[in-house]
C-alpha cells in the first residue's frame, strides 16, 4: 500500500513527468519512423538495430568533430544508411521484411561492437565532454510556469525536435498530397501504380525516413541523455518502439500516447529508491499496464491493407 | 593453502586465457580493468595472453573449457557471475590454475568447492565504500555540497554482493560521519545503458541528493553525467573516472587489473595460491582517488583516519546492506 | 464422400519426386546464398584490416571441429555447438507454427524463461521424486507454463484482437521481471548474496548422451566436458512432431488455411479464433519446452544468465532463416549453433571480435531472404527461364505471408 | 455510332505480333489487336484466353516479349502506367483498383491530386472537379462516401470517373459488367455511348455476348492466347462468336426438363440480419425451397442477396427468425455443422471465400471437409492419398484446367477457379446447395458447363437456391424466382416470369402478383 503511496505522491511531481517525457521521446523517434514506414506498406521491425547505429556513430562522430550538431547529423544518416540497406533488400529485393528487419537488428549488434574493438582497440570508447552534448534548453519565460514549465519547456532539444515532428509527421500523412500517395502505396500498391504514382520511390522515401528518425533518437539516446556508447545500449527500446506504433494503430499520436505510457512507466521505475516495492514488479508495471489497456481499451488494430507485402509491378 | 605446482621452465612461455562475463570487453568496468591487468602482464612478462567475451551465460563454461582443454595454464573468469561454471571447469581440468575475480568456484548450491588449482580474487568493496562514504559524509556535515541537503545517494547496478558491498561500506560511513544524512539506493538493474542509470540518477537529484555513488558499470557513466548537468557531486567507480565527469570528486577504487597481473604473475613465478586471496585496504587492493575538487584538510583527515581504523580493524565495514530501501 | 480410404498419412509417390527435386533445389539455393554471406563478411574483415582466412578457419573450428589449428579439441567444438542448437530447434518451432497461421511470435524468448521458472519451481519443490516421476513432470510443466504464456496472446488476439507483436513483446518483459523477482530476493533463490535459484532435485535431470564424470577419460578429455545431452532428441522430436502436424494433420491444413486467408478458412467452418488459441497454445509449448530442457539438461538452476538470454530472438531468425519448414529449421539451428560456439574460438585463436558472428548472421539474413543469387540470374534472361520459380512470384497477404510464398513450393498436397 | 463510321476512322490503337510468355503458358501468341478511333471494340475469350493479358501489355503493367504498338500510328513503347496514361491511355481493371479506406474523392484524384501551396491536399477543389464529370457524363457520385461502403455498382462508376478525370482518350475495360445488374449496365452503355460520341475509343472486355451484341461496333476474339478471328458486330450473331471462342458448338441456353419438387428441404421463417455495417440487409423473410428444385433469388446487388446466403451457410448470425433443414433446426449451428448437416455453399467472392490461393487444386478441393473421415483418419489425420486421388476424380470430372493437382489455385484462371469450387461443393453430395453467383466473370464454355450440372443436381433431388445478379441465368434455370427487394422478398414468381416483370419488381415496382 505505501508503494502505491510513494507513486502517488510522485505523479504530482513535475520532475516526474518531465522525466516521462524525455524517456517518452526516445521512443517516440523510432515508433514515429515505424509509422510512416509502414504506412508505405514496409513492414519495419529494425528501428532497434537502426537506432544502435546511430548511437554509435554520434559518438563516434562526436569524438572526433567536437561539435553535436554534426555528430546528430552523422548519426541520422548512420540511420538512413541502415534503413537503405532494409528498403533496398525489402523493396527492389522483395525479401521477406521481418527477415530483413530482424538482420539489421543483429548486423547492428554486430558490427558496432566489431568496430569499436577494430577502431578503439579493446580500449574504451572514451566521453563526449558536456560541452559537446546535446544540450538542454530552457525555453525562456515559458521556463518559468509553474509544473508546466518544468515539463514541457527546460527539455533536451531533441525532445523540441521530436514533438515539432510528431505534428508535422502527422499533419503530412493525413492532410497533403504526399501522405495520401503514402498511405494509397500501402494500402493497396496496384491502385496507386495503375494511377501513375512511383511506388518504389515512394516506399524508399519512407523507409529511409524511419531510419533518419531512430537514427537521431539514436544520438538523443547516446550525446543528449548518456555521453558515450556502450555495447547494446538500446537495449531493447527499438522493439517498445514498435510495440508503440501498432499499439497507436499506426498514428502519430496514438503512437505517442503509447510511448508516454511506456515513458511513464520508465520514470516510475527510475524512483526505486523512494518506492517501498520490489524494484522488479515495479519494473512490470508499465508493460503490464500496456497489456490491460491493449486488450480493455484499444483493441484491433488494422495494419495497411499492404503491409509486409512486396510490390511486384505487373503481376496482379 | 599453496599449491605445490613447480615453477613453469622460464622457457615455455605461459599462456593466459581471459573470460570476460557478459559486459564485454568495452564495460568501462572490472571486465575492462581486468584486461588491462592481462596486456600489462603481456608486455611486462612476456606471457601470451588471449581473451573470450562471452555474449550469452550459455558462454561461460564453453569458454573456459575452451581454454582449459587446450592446457592454457592460466584461466580467469571475471565476475561474480561465473562461480559456478569455474567450480564445474575447475573440477574437470585439475591440472589446469583458474582464477576467478569476484567470487569462488561453487557448486550448484552455492558453497565453495576449495578446489585447488582454483584462485579466488575477491574485494573489500566495502573498504573502498567507506572511504568515499567518509568524503561524502564529511561534506555534507561540513555543509560544502551543491545543495547542502544532507541527502546522498547510490545507484547499484544489480543488487549483488560486489554491488552491495560498496554501498553498505558507503552508507556505514556516511552515517558516521554525518548522522543526519539520509542515503538513497537505487538500482537500474542494468550495466551497460547509461541511459538507464541517469534515470535513477536524476530522480535521486529531484529527491535532493548531492553527492551521488555509481556502483553500476557503464550504465553508471549516466549517474555521473547526470550529477554533472544537475551541478552536483558524483563518485566514480571500480577506476579512477575523473575523466567522464567534472562532477566526479572521487572514485572508489577496486584494483582488477593489479589482481589480474599478480595472479598471472604467480603462475609464471610458480607459486601460484589457491583459494581466497582478498584484495582490501590491508594490501591496497582496494582504495580510493580523490578527483576534479581539492578536498578540504578535514575531509582528507577523517579519511585518513577511516583507512587507518580500517587497517588496524578496529572498524569493520558492513558487507550488506539491510535494507536498500530505507534511506 | 465416395474416396478410397488407404493408411494415414502415406504420401502419393506422384508428387513424392518433384517435391524432393524442389527440397534439393532450394536446398541448393540457400546454401549458394549462405556462401555469398561468408564472402561478403571476409571483404568486412579484410576492410577492417583482418585476416578472413585465419578468421573462417577458427570459426570453422569452433563450429565443426573442423581444421582447427589452436590444438582445439574436435569432439568438445561438436559438443557445444550441439548443445546451443538444441534448444534454438524448439524455440525455432515456437516461432515458425504461429508464422503459419500469420501470427508473429516475438515472444518466444519469454515463453521460454517461463518454462525455465515453472521446469525450476517443480524441480526445487519436489526435489525427492524419482526420475520417473520427476522429468517428465518438469517438461511438463515447463511446457504448460510457456502454453499459458503464450495462450494469452492467443486470447488477447482471438477476444478483444490486441495484436500479437505488441503483447508478445509485453510478455516477455514481465517473464524477465518476474525471473530477476524470483531468483533476487524472491521465493526462488538460492540463498542471501546470489542471483540464481536453488538446484533442481537430481531426478529432475535430463541425462547427457556421455557420462557426466570428470575421471573418465573420452577423446583425451574427462567425459563430463562434453555436455551434448538427451533434450537434442526432444528437440528433434518436436521438429518431426511439427512437420507432421503442419502437413499430415487437419490442424495443420487449419493453420495454414487461417494463415492463407481467413475468410475462406472461416467460409469452409474452420473456427479462426479457436485456431489462433490452439496455434499460440502449441507454440508456447514447444518455447517452454526448450526452457525446461535447458535447466533439466544443462544449468540445473535458474541463473542470471536469463537476464540477457537471446534464444528466443534468434529463434525468429532461426525459424525464417528455415523458411519455416522442420527440415530448414533444423539446418538454420546448427548454423547459428556452430558460428554460436565457432565466435568464441575465432576470438581467441584469431583475434577477431567474435562480434563479427553477429554480423555474419545478419549477412546470411540478407542473402537467403533476397535471394541476391536468383535476382543475379534473373539478369541473364536465359538461366532465369531455366530456374525462375514462379511460385516465389505469388502475392502474399499478411505481413509475414512472404515467408509462406517462399515456402510456397512446400504449400504440399494438402 | 455505326460501324462504317468506324471504318473511315484512323486507327487509335495497333498491337502488332503481341507476344508474351508465363511460366508454363503462352498467354499471348504473336497476338494483332487494332482499334479504330471512336468506335467500341469488343474483346472476348474465354478465361484465361489472354485478354487482361493483352490489355495489361497496353497499359504498360506487363511487358510482351516482342511485338510492337503504336498509338494514333506512333510506334510507342510503355514501360508503365504512368506511360499509358501520358499516351491518353486509362484502364479499368478486372479486379477493381479501389482504396477500400479512402473517400470516392481521394482514390478519384489520386495521382493527379489538386493541391493547396505546401502541398496540402485540396478537398474542395477535389469536389469540384468530381462534380463536373458527374455533371458532364451523368455518372453522380458522393466524392465524402468511403469507397468500401459503396456498393459494387459505384464502385465501377468511380472506376470509370477515376479514368476520364486523367483526361483518358483510349479506355479499356475489363469486364466491367462483370458484377453490374441489368440495369446498371445499361446506364453503363449510355455512358460509353455517349463517350464514343466525343471522340473516346473504347475497348471493352465481356463473357457477355449479348453485351457486347448490342453495344460494340467490332469484335476481336481470342482463343488460347491466339487470335481467333476479327467480326463486325453487326454481321454476326452470339452462335458464331461462341463457336469462334470455344472452338465448338455451345448450348447458350440449357432445356430444362419439368422439375419434379420433393419434400421441403429447407424452411426459412421471419429470418432478419443485419449487414456488416450494421444496417438491417434481411427483414423478416420467409420461405420454403424443395427437393428437386431450383429457386432463383433475383434482385438488384445490396439488396440481401448476399447477407441471405452467409445467414443460410452459417458464415453470419440472424438476429431473428429461424432456419429448418429437414425440420432440423439449424439456426444456431455455425458454418462447420451447416456444412456436416448437408448444405454445400457456392461463395460469390470466388477468390477470397472460396479458395485459399495459395492451397493446390487437391487442397482446396477438400477445403471445409478437411475433418471428414474419407480424408482424415479419426477426424485428424490427412490421408494424403485419398484426397489426391479424390482431386484427380473431381478435376477429370468437371474438366478443371489445371497442369496437376499440386498446381497453386491462383494460377488457375477465374473460369478454373470457379470449376474448382463448383466440383468440391457439388461433389459434396449436399441436401441444399446454396449457389450465389456461380458463374460471374466465366466464360460461356463454363456457364454451360456449371449449368448443366446444377441441372443435373436438381434432378437428383437436390434443392437448389441460386442467387445471380444475371436474370438471363435466374430465369433459365429457375423453376420459381423469389424476387428480393431491400430485404424482403416481395413476390415468388413462376420459372417462366418476363424479363419486364422480374425488373419492375427488383427496382421495388409493385406489380399485381403473377401467382407461383
Ligand atoms: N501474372 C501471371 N503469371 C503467370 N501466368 C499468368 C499471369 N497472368 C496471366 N497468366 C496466364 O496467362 C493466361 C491468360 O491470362 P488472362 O488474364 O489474359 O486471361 P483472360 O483472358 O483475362 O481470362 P479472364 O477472362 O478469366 O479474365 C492465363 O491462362 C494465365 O494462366
Ligand atoms: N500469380 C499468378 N501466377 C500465375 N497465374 C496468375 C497469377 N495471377 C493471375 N494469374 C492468371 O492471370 C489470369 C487473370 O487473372 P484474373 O484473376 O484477372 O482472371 P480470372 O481470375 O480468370 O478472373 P475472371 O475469371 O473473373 O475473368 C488468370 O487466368 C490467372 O490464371
Ligand atoms: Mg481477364
Ligand atoms: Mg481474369
Amino acid at each position: 500500500m505505501t508503494a502505491l503511496g510513494d507513486i502517488g505522491h510522485l505523479l504530482f511531481t513535475a520532475d516526474l513527468w518531465h522525466a516521462t517525457l524525455a524517456a517518452a521521446v526516445l521512443l517516440l523517434l523510432p515508433a514515429l519512423g515505424g509509422v510512416v514506414s509502414e504506412r508505405s506498406g514496409v513492414v519495419n521491425i529494425a528501428m532497434e538495430g537502426m537506432m544502435l547505429t546511430g548511437a554509435f556513430f554520434a559518438v563516434a562522430a562526436d569524438l572526433i568533430v567536437h561539435n553535436p550538431w554534426l555528430a546528430a547529423l552523422v548519426a541520422i544518416l548512420a540511420g538512413g544508411v541502415m534503413a537503405l540497406v532494409h528498403a533496398v533488400v525489402a523493396i527492389r529485393f522483395r525479401a521477406d521484411q521481418i527477415v530483413s528487419g530482424i538482420a539489421i537488428n543483429i548486423f547492428a549488434t554486430g558490427i558496432t561492437v566489431f568496430l569499436i574493438n577494430r577502431f578503439y582497440g579493446l580500449q574504451d570508447v572514451g566521453h563526449v565532454p558536456p560541452a559537446e552534448l546535446l544540450p538542454n534548453l530552457q525555453i525562456p519565460l515559458l521556463d518559468q510556469i509553474p509544473f508546466v514549465g518544468r515539463v514541457l519547456f527546460q527539455q533536451n532539444v531533441v525532445v523540441y525536435v521530436a514533438l515539432i515532428l510528431l505534428v508535422v509527421i502527422h499533419v503530412l500523412l493525413f492532410r497533403t498530397r504526399l501522405g495520401l500517395r503514402i498511405r494509397a502505396v500501402g494500402e493497396h500498391p496496384e491502385a496507386a501504380d495503375t494511377a501513375g504514382i512511383h511506388v518504389y520511390r515512394i516506399r524508399y522515401g519512407a523507409v529511409i525516413s524511419s531510419g533518419l528518425l531512430s537514427g537521431l533518437s539514436g544520438a538523443f539516446l547516446a550525446i543528449g541523455i548518456s555521453n558515450t556508447f556502450v555495447p547494446n545500449m538500446t537495449d531493447g527500446r527499438g522493439y517498445i518502439a514498435l510495440a508503440a506504433m501498432i499499439f497507436g494503430k499506426w498514428t502519430p499520436f496514438g503512437a505517442f500516447i503509447a510511448c508516454l505510457i511506456f515513458g511513464l512507466g520508465q520514470a516510475i521505475y527510475d524512483n526505486n529508491s523512494i518506492i517501498h516495492v520490489s524494484q522488479y514488479l515495479l519494473s512490470m508495471l508499465p508493460y503490464i499496464l500496456t497489456l490491460v489497456v491493449l486488450a480493455g481499451l484499444v483493441g484491433r488494430a488494422q495494419p495497411p491493407a499492404a503491409d509486409g507485402i512486396p510490390y511486384t509491378p505487373g503481376i496482379e | 593453502g599453496t599449491s605445490g605446482t613447480p615453477a613453469a621452465s622460464p622457457t615455455k612461455t605461459i599462456k593466459v586465457g581471459l573470460v570476460t562475463d557478459i559486459g564485454g570487453l568495452n564495460d568501462k568496468s572490472f571486465n575492462h580493468l581486468a584486461y588491462l591487468g592481462l596486456t600489462k602482464a603481456k608486455t611486462d612478462l612476456g606471457i601470451q595472453g588471449d581473451v573470450t567475451e562471452s555474449h550469452t551465460g550459455d558462454d561461460y563454461i564453453p569458454n573456459l573449457t575452451n581454454f582449459a582443454s587446450k592446457n592454457y595454464d592460466l584461466v580467469i573468469g571475471v565476475g561474480f557471475l561465473m562461480q559456478q561454471a569455474i567450480g564445474t571447469v575447475s573440477g574437470q581440468f585439475p591440472s589446469v590454475h583458474f582464477a576467478i575475480i569476484d567470487g569462488v568456484g561453487t557448486d550448484a548450491n552455492g558453497n565453495d568447492l576449495k578446489h585447488s588449482n582454483v584462485e579466488s580474487l575477491v574485494f573489500k568493496e566495502q573498504d573502498a565504500g567507506a572511504l568515499v562514504g567518509t568524503i561524502s559524509g564529511v561534506l555534507e556535515k561540513d555543509g560544502l555540497t551543491p545543495k547542502k541537503s544532507h541527502k546522498i545517494s547510490a545507484v547499484g547496478g544489480v543488487s549483488i554482493p560486489p554491488v552491495n558491498h560498496y554501498i553498505a561500506g558507503y552508507k556505514w560511513a556516511a552515517k558516521m560521519q554525518d548522522p543526519t544524512v539520509k542515503v538513497l539506493v537505487g538500482y537500474s538493474n542494468d550495466f551497460t545503458d547509461p541511459a538507464k542509470c541517469s534515470g535513477v540518477a536524476n530522480s535521486q537529484i529531484s529527491q535532493g541528493a548531492d553527492i551521488l555513488f555509481q556502483v553500476a558499470g557503464g550504465c553508471g557513466l549516466g549517474v555521473l553525467q547526470a550529477a554533472g548537468q544537475a551541478k552536483v557531486y558524483s563518485i566514480g567507480v571500480d577506476a579512477d573516472q575523473k575523466s567522464a565527469d567534472s562532477s566526479v570528486i572521487a572514485s572508489a577504487l577496486k584494483r582488477v587489473d593489479v589482481a589480474t597481473y599478480d595472479a598471472i604473475k604467480a603462475v609464471k613465478d610458480g607459486n601460484f595460491q589457491s583459494g581466497a586471496v582478498t584484495f582490501s585496504l590491508q594490501n591496497d587492493g582496494v582504495g580510493y582517488q580523490a578527483d576534479n575538487i581539492t578536498l578540504p584538510a578535514d575531509v582528507m583527515a577523517a579519511v585518513q583516519d577511516m583507512t587507518t581504523k580500517i587497517k588496524a580493524g578496529t572498524l569493520t565495514p558492513p558487507a550488506d546492506i539491510p535494507d536498500p530501501t530505507v534511506p | 464422400m465416395a474416396a478410397s480410404t488407404t493408411s494415414a498419412g502415406r504420401r502419393a509417390p506422384a508428387p513424392l519426386i518433384p517435391s524432393i527435386r524442389r527440397a534439393v533445389r532450394a536446398l541448393a539455393v540457400r546454401l549458394g546464398s549462405v556462401v555469398f554471406a561468408f564472402l561478403l563478411g571476409a571483404v568486412i574483415v579484410a576492410a577492417t584490416g583482418g585476416n578472413p582466412v585465419a578468421a573462417y578457419q577458427a570459426l570453422i573450428c569452433g563450429g565443426f571441429g573442423l581444421l582447427c589449428t589452436g590444438g582445439e579439441n574436435a569432439g568438445l567444438q561438436i559438443s557445444n555447438t550441439v548443445v546451443f542448437l538444441t534448444p534454438l530447434i524448439m524455440t525455432g518451432v515456437a516461432v515458425a507454427l504461429p508464422f503459419r497461421a500469420g501470427l508473429f511470435n516475438i515472444g518466444a524468448e519469454g515463453q521460454l524463461i517461463v518454462g525455465a521458472i515453472a521446469c525450476t519451481a517443480v524441480g526445487v519443490h519436489f526435489a525427492t521424486l524419482p526420475t520417473a516421476v520427476l522429468l517428465p513432470l518438469v517438461l511438463i510443466a515447463g511446457m504448460a507454463a510457456g502454453a499459458c504464456w503464450a495462450g494469452v496472446v492467443g486470447v488477447l488476439k482471438a477476444t478483444t484482437g490486441a495484436h500479437e507483436v505488441v503483447t508478445t513483446i509485453m510478455l516477455n518483459y514481465v517473464a524477465q521481471w518476474l525471473l530477476r523477482y524470483l531468483i533476487i530476493g524472491g521465493p526462488l533463490q538460492l540463498k542471501n548474496g546470489f542471483s540464481v535459484s536453488s538446484p533442481i532435485g537430481a531426478g529432475a535431470h535430463l541425462p547427457r548422451l556421455l557420462p557426466n564424470s570428470n575421471t573418465l577419460i573420452i577423446f583425451g578429455l574427462p567425459a563430463s566436458v562434453y555436455r551434448i545431452h538427451t533434450g537434442l532428441l526432444v528437440a528433434l522430436a518436436a521438429a518431426a512432431i511439427y512437420a507432421f502436424v503442419l502437413w499430415r494433420t487437419a490442424f495443420g491444413y487449419e493453420v495454414r488455411a487461417v494463415g492463407q486467408s481467413q475468410k475462406a478458412a472461416r467460409y469452409a467452418g474452420v473456427s479462426v479464433r479457436r485456431t489462433i488459441i490452439l496455434t499460440m497454445l502449441v507454440s508456447g509449448a514447444f518455447a517452454g519446452l526448450a526452457g525446461a530442457v535447458q535447466i533439466a539438461a544443462v544449468d540445473h538452476n535458474l541463473t542470471d544468465k536469463y537476464f540477457a538470454d537471446t534464444t528466443g530472438f534468434d529463434a525468429i531468425a532461426v525459424a525464417l532463416l528455415g523458411l519455416g519448414t522442420a527440415a530448414g529449421i533444423v539446418l538454420a539451428a546448427i548454423l547459428f549453433g556452430a558460428l554460436h560456439a565457432g565466435g568464441a574460438v575465432m576470438q581467441a585463436d584469431a583475434g577477431i571480435s567474435g562480434n563479427l558472428v553477429y554480423v555474419l548472421q545478419a549477412l546470411i539474413l540478407f542473402s537467403i531472404a533476397a535471394n541476391f543469387l536468383r535476382s543475379l540470374k534473373l539478369r541473364l534472361p536465359a538461366i532465369g527461364r531455366a530456374t525462375g520459380t514462379p511460385a516465389a512470384e505469388v502475392p502474399a497477404t499478411a505481413a509475414v505471408a512472404e515467408v509462406r510464398a517462399a515456402l510456397h513450393d512446400d504449400e504440399g498436397i494438402a | 455510332m455505326s460501324a462504317e463510321l468506324g471504318a473511315a476512322a484512323p486507327l487509335a490503337v495497333e498491337m502488332r505480333q503481341i507476344v508474351k510468355i508465363f511460366p508454363g503458358v503462352v498467354a499471348n501468341d504473336h497476338v494483332d489487336f487494332e482499334v479504330r478511333q471512336g468506335t467500341i471494340h469488343a474483346l472476348v475469350g474465354e478465361n484465361g484466353a489472354g485478354k487482361s493479358t493483352l490489355m495489361n501489355i497496353l497499359y504498360g503493367l506487363l511487358h510482351p516479349d516482342s511485338g510492337e504498338i503504336r498509338i494514333h500510328g506512333q510506334p510507342v513503347r510503355i514501360n508503365g502506367p504512368r506511360d499509358a496514361i501520358a499516351l491518353g491511355i486509362g484502364m479499368v481493371h478486372q479486379h477493381f483498383m479501389l482504396i477500400p479506406v479512402f473517400t470516392v474523392g481521394e482514390n478519384i484524384m489520386l495521382g493527379r491530386e489538386p493541391v493547396r501551396p505546401g502541398g496540402f491536399y485540396d478537398h474542395r477543389r477535389a469536389r469540384e472537379e468530381i462534380a463536373a464529370l458527374s455533371r458532364r457524363y451523368g455518372l453522380v457520385l458522393d466524392p465524402d462516401a468511403r469507397m468500401g461502403d459503396l456498393p459494387v455498382g459505384l464502385q465501377q462508376r468511380a472506376e470509370i470517373v477515376k479514368v476520364l478525370y486523367r483526361g483518358a482518350e483510349i479506355l479499356v475495360l475489363d469486364e466491367p459488367t462483370g458484377v453490374l445488374t441489368p440495369q446498371e449496365s445499361q446506364e453503363l452503355f449510355g455512358v460509353l455511348r455517349g463517350l464514343v460520341r466525343e471522340g473516346k475509343t473504347i475497348i471493352f472486355i465481356s463473357h457477355k455476348l449479348k453485351e457486347v451484341l448490342e453495344v460494340s461496333d467490332r469484335i476481336t476474339v481470342m482463343r488460347r492466347g491466339k487470335v481467333a478471328g476479327h467480326l463486325i458486330t453487326k454481321e454476326t450473331n452470339e452462335a458464331e462468336i461462341a463457336r469462334m471462342m470455344v472452338g465448338r458448338d455451345v448450348l447458350l441456353r440449357v432445356e430444362l426438363k419439368p422439375a419434379r419438387p420433393g419434400p421441403v428441404a429447407l424452411r426459412v421463417e421471419d429470418l432478419s440480419a443485419t449487414s456488416d455495417r450494421g444496417v438491417p440487409a434481411l427483414r423478416a423473410l420467409s420461405f420454403e425451397l424443395h427437393r428437386g428444385e431450383i429457386l432463383g433469388v433475383a434482385g438488384v446487388e445490396g439488396n440481401g442477396q448476399s447477407e441471405l446466403v452467409e445467414v443460410l451457410a452459417g458464415t453470419r448470425q440472424p438476429t431473428a427468425g429461424r432456419i429448418a433443414l429437414q425440420d432440423r433446426d439449424i439456426t444456431e449451428l455455425d458454418a462447420a455443422r451447416v456444412r456436416a448437416a448437408g448444405v454445400a455453399h457456392i461463395p460469390e467472392d470466388r477468390r477470397g471465400a472460396g479458395l485459399v490461393l495459395n492451397y493446390s487444386v487437391a487442397a482446396n478441393l477438400i477445403l471445409g471437409h478437411q475433418r471428414d473421415a474419407a480424408f482424415a483418419w479419426r477426424r485428424m489425420v490427412l490421408r494424403l492419398q485419398a484426397i489426391l486421388e479424390w482431386a484427380r476424380r473431381l478435376i477429370a470430372e468437371f474438366d478443371i484446367r489445371t497442369p496437376s493437382p499440386e498446381t497453386p489455385a491462383r494460377t488457375l484462371s477465374g473460369g478454373n477457379q470457379q470449376k474448382v469450387i463448383v466440383a468440391r461443393e457439388l461433389g459434396a453430395r449436399p441436401t441444399v446447395l446454396l449457389a450465389a453467383q456461380p458463374t460471374r466473370g466465366v466464360d460461356i464454355g463454363a456457364i454451360e458447363f456449371i449449368h448443366r450440372r446444377i441441372v443435373a443436381e436438381r434432378d437428383e433431388g437436390t434443392a437448389v437456391l441460386l442467387i445471380s445478379a444475371e436474370l438471363d441465368e435466374i430465369r433459365s434455370l429457375s423453376d420459381r424466382i423469389a424476387v428480393l427487394y431491400e430485404g424482403r422478398i416481395v413476390s415468388i414468381e413462376p420459372g417462366n416470369a418476363p424479363e419486364d416483370r422480374l425488373g419492375l419488381l427488383m427496382t421495388g415496382g409493385t406489380a399485381t402478383p403473377g401467382g407461383g
